[in-house]
């Protein structure tokens, strides 16, 4: 499968009691020894019961050591950890929004909506073309069921424009979806959310926080809701749209 | 699209499966320690803040297998924290700048407390408040309750006050909130001492003198970092503490010193994450140790050091953890001032 | 002799070979920094005790490329330094405890200098006394030499006194060693200060009324390791001070703290190894930085930083070094403190 | 060529600036970028003008490091540093002495002393037989000019005892020789200097301190001596027995 530049897709071996997990939930991963915390990343799928896929991109010191790992290494993980999305009500289509390396958080969303016989438009941006990682999404059906648009920055590949333009757009098209999920960066999270509100579509959203323990014990990864600060490791990393304080982060 | 493909199977050790080879708890009677009234299976305790109340690490910690939990620092009112980022990486350590996020004593006593007490090890209560007053209604409250084993005050305590020279360098102070803490508990009173400071003997001394138990040396180094890409402080708080590995050799030379200067037992904390470094805390002079950054990587830390300290006793001939306490020490255990060299 | 044969060829770097593209040095005009009267073609300053008086590192560091080296701390007397080991390494630190070993001022003066001074970087002298009288005949010794481009004073110094409350958490101290330096030498005079104390700023405020020109934020932590094998210190000295990675979020929050209390320039110090830990300094409101344990793994640490600093200037579109500084803070530059949260 | 368990040796190329190295100078390796430390090791060899031979003895997380470097791998070194062993006066027989590791610190030396046709003893101690490094060393030489006789505390190979057990025999028997060196654990070197003060032999030890700077800087390498403390990586690491100050370590 071909994965963009600086970006990695991994499967994981599980053990036989690894719980069933739910698409946005994530596992936290001691990458190295040399490092003081674990790094979280969203269960990018499950292709079989043994086996999570984890989509990593190259970001720092721990997403190197996990990428330079050699084959079948072991790695300690926990997980599955958090709240994951929660499924539509009423059957209209579900739009999945992912931004960049944002297709981690969706990938497992929405191969699972798909295979629950759900409609699905997946909506994936990128800066550039080699960055886009729509091919791994299942493949558009001839059916409509499950259907890929893309956008670049720069407008490489696809719509010429942000994923939230494009959402925007297809929100114009498709009529009221039954709701709208999104990963990415922050201000894509505050775009989705904005463009919700004001069709007053039901939307989640996926959020990362720098973690340290992954269970709600150490405080450290919350971020500024309307029932106060609550942690994306245990209370999410998925919250409804409507509960989050944004600071009015543009869309990037 | 030009590279290739990575699809790499790893093997994997799932966290959430139950310690290994616990049939025999090293809960052995060895290990046991006495920390004033306070009587404990071993001398691991998990420290303040990095465990919540106890539950939250239920699964992922045996807990019959570690000395004690303290919980997160209460204080009186509900606490919302700081704002985020909370937490920055640094090398060999951990900045947290949490702001005491908490619960606050009602929902502590009526919510929290009942799950923790079940769990199957001691119960340390740390809290926190704005002036002795405060702190002695704090720890008449949670001293007052059976499930709780022993109360640990925190002074070194951030975001209660912002004076210029805080409260934890202040031998006089320090010595106003003990005696009021020790007046209001029977209960072991446990002070947590801060390594920001240059003359800690004279803080423990006074917080001796005042009625305490014992003494946690020592809580965060005050730290920060800066993100250079947003050009401004990684953390909301702008500083924070700083835990883990790199702040080690800071606190155990404070323990060196203050177990040279008080009789009551030193609790070690700052870095601890493998069996040599506690029992470097243990020879420095600390009669029990307190876990807490370590356990991020590896919520295990705690236990594994426990069955680490059994094998090292067996090697050495050991009966008694308490042969190691104070054994890299002099003969004469004067109280001398050790200063860095350069 | 069971075990297979092991010979693998390796490629190497010899580290002897003079760095590489110096062809455009990065002495560049837009590095250039004042403090005080001191002109450095760069803010990269070789931090004192780690390059001995300079010529030691002859051949290894360019010293074109950098803005100047601090000698060794030169006391009156010679001094024979601590009993070994004077050395421990620590998670991304390094420990420690040489004791001030030294020639002497004489020595320093007749033998030492001339080498130093031959040396195409500017030249700093450091030096520690016992008393404010003996700081400032040394300053008066070293600052009559034109050769000498500034004086560093070392009032974190050990091993000179060992009351509890160190001279330099004392800013009453502070200033009257400041004051006698001071009125012994027109040359730049520059203060090091500790970062073990609970408030470095008001010591801060201390040195720059008495009269300094800038500050060293700061010397090494206080820190120990105990050989728990050989049951004993691993420091010959017990304790010694703490450099390196490990203590770069607490010298940095030092740095924050003190350039928002005074006015004169701060010169940052402690774990920087890398352009960026360097930028954060600068960004923290230092106008100049230095570099020490890095050098004993790269000896090229300083130079490299010079070439990146350059490098980062560009993409960031910035004409000066200066437009970094203070860069990572609010607006106003209150004097507030900032506690540790967790 | 076979090597004890936890020792490697290893070849290095270097480049042809590097300066010709006399035995026991040592180089100073940056075994990895975790480390504040480089890590110091003997010259054990110089199979080429290109080439020095280290002979590296597993302790921690810098020789492992170094020993899990693959193949050709590229290392920054310092050196050679230090100063080095000085040739025997007169043309008695040279008796060189090596505890474990210390092989590597008398093995280049051993080699040039035999080069230059003098007549060596080489005693070579271990703990225990499969520990020995003497096959590094070249072998016995049916003239007698080149001859290896080992020990090991254990009694599993050659000599019951400890090496500096083994020089006062040899000493006993061979006759005066014109110098004695050695290289091992401090008790070893102070045995041996004992030995070769009661016969008023000169003799030569390398010795071993932690190191920063390498260079004679920093001042944190020191040792005792009748002169004061001297720095191991500029002074040394070879002093003059007389010029020690011992602290009466026996020999181990
Ligand atoms: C719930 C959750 C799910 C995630 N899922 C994925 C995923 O599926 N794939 C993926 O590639 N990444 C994912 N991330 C982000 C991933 O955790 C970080 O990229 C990774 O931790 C960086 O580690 P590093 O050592 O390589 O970088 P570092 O050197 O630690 O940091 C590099 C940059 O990444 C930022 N960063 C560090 N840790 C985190 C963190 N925990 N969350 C967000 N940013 C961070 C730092 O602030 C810095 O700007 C997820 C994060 C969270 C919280
Ligand atoms: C001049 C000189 C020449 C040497 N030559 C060789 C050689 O040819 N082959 C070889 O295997 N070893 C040699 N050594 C010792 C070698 O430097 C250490 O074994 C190595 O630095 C240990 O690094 P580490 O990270 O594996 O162990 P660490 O984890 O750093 O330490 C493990 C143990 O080794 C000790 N140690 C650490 N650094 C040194 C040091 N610089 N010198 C002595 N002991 C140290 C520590 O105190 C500790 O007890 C030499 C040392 C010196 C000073
Ligand atoms: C995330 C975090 C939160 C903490 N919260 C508290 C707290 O509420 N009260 C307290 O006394 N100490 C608190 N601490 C300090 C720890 O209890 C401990 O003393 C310190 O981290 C040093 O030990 P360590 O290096 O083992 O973590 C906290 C530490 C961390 C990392
Ligand atoms: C081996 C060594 C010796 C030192 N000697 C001195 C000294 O003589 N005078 C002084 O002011 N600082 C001395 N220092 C402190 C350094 O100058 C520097 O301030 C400190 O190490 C922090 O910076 P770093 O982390 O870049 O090394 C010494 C540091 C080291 C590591
Ligand atoms: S990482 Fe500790 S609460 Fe989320
Ligand atoms: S290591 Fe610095 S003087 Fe020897």
């Amino acid at each position: 499968m071909s994965i963009s530049p600086g970006s990695s897709l991994f499967t994981l071996e599980v053990e036989s009691e690894f719980p069933e997990p739910n698409p946005g939930q994530f596992v936290h991963v001691a990458a190295s020894e040399e490092l003081t915390l674990r790094r979280p990343f969203s269960i990018a799928g499950r292709p079989t019961p043994e086996k999570i896929d984890l989509l990593i991109e190259i970001r720092g010191k721990g997403t190197r050591a996990l990428t330079d790992l050699p084959y079948r290494a072991p790695v300690s993980i926990m997980g599955p950890l958090g709240n994951g999305f929660s499924e539509p009500e009423g059957d209209g289509r579900a739009v999945v929004v992912a931004g960049g390396i944002g297709v981690a958080g969706i990938r497992f969303l929405a191969h699972e909506l798909h295979a629950s016989g759900r409609s699905v438009l997946a909506l994936v941006g990128a800066r550039t073309r080699n960055e886009l990682l729509d091919h791994l999404l299942p493949p558009t059906t001839s059916d409509g069921r499950f259907e890929v648009a893309i956008a670049t920055d720069d407008g490489t590949a696809g719509f010429w424009g942000t994923v939230c333009e494009l959402l925007d757009r297809e929100l114009d098209e498709i009529g009221r979806p039954s709701k709208v999920y999104c990963c990415g960066p922050v201000g894509m999270l505050a775009e989705t959310a904005a463009v919700a509100r004001d069709m007053d579509l039901p939307c989640e959203l996926a959020f990362e926080e720098i973690m340290a323990c992954g269970t709600g014990a150490c405080r450290g990864c919350v971020i500024a809701t309307k029932q106060g600060y609550r942690t994306v490791c245990k209370d999410g990393p998925v919250f409804d749209a409507r509960e989050i304080v944004f600071e009015g982060a543009p869309c990037v | 699209m030009s590279d290739a493909s990575r699809n790499t199977s790893l093997g994997t050790s799932d966290a959430t499966a139950e310690p290994e080879g616990l049939s025999s708890h090293p809960s052995d009677a060895a290990l046991a320690t006495t920390i004033g009234a306070l009587k404990l299976r071993n001398p691991i305790m998990l420290a303040s803040g990095t465990v919540g109340y106890g539950p939250e690490y239920e699964g992922l910690i045996d807990f019959e297998s570690v000395g004690a939990i303290v919980t997160k620092t209460i204080t009186r009112a509900p606490r919302e924290g700081n704002a985020p980022p909370r937490l920055a990486e640094t090398t060999g350590g951990l900045l947290n700048a949490i702001g005491l996020e908490n619960v606050g004593l009602d929902v502590f006593l009526n919510e929290k407390l009942p799950e923790a007490a079940a769990l199957p090890t001691a119960l340390v209560a740390s809290v926190a408040g704005g002036s002795p007053d405060e702190f002695a209604e704090l720890a008449l409250a949670v001293g007052d309750r059976n499930e709780i084993d022993a109360v640990e005050i925190n002074i070194s305590c951030p975001n209660i006050e912002r004076a210029r020279r805080p409260v934890w360098d202040d031998p006089a102070a320090v010595a106003g909130i003990v005696s009021a803490a020790r007046g209001a508990t029977s209960k072991t009173l446990i002070v947590k001492l801060s390594p920001s400071t240059a003359d800690i003997a004279s803080v423990a001394e006074s917080a001796e003198t005042a009625g305490a138990d014992a003494l946690v040396v020592a809580n965060t180094m005050p730290g920060m970092r800066i993100d250079i890409e947003r050009m401004r402080p990684a953390l909301g708080n702008v500083t924070g503490g700083l835990s883990g590995s790199a702040i080690l050799p800071i606190n155990l030379a404070n323990v060196w010193k203050v177990a040279g200067c008080v009789s009551i037992p030193v609790i070690g904390s700052g870095g601890i994450a493998s069996t040599g470094d506690a029992i470097e805390y243990l020879m420095a002079g600390a009669r029990a140790f307190q876990v807490g950054t370590a356990l991020f990587s590896d919520p295990e830390a705690a236990v594994a050091i426990a069955e680490g300290l059994l094998r090292d006793m067996e090697t050495r001939e050991f009966e008694t953890i308490g042969e190691y306490v104070g054994l890299a020490r002099e003969e004469s255990r004067v109280c001398t001032e050790q200063i860095p060299a350069g």
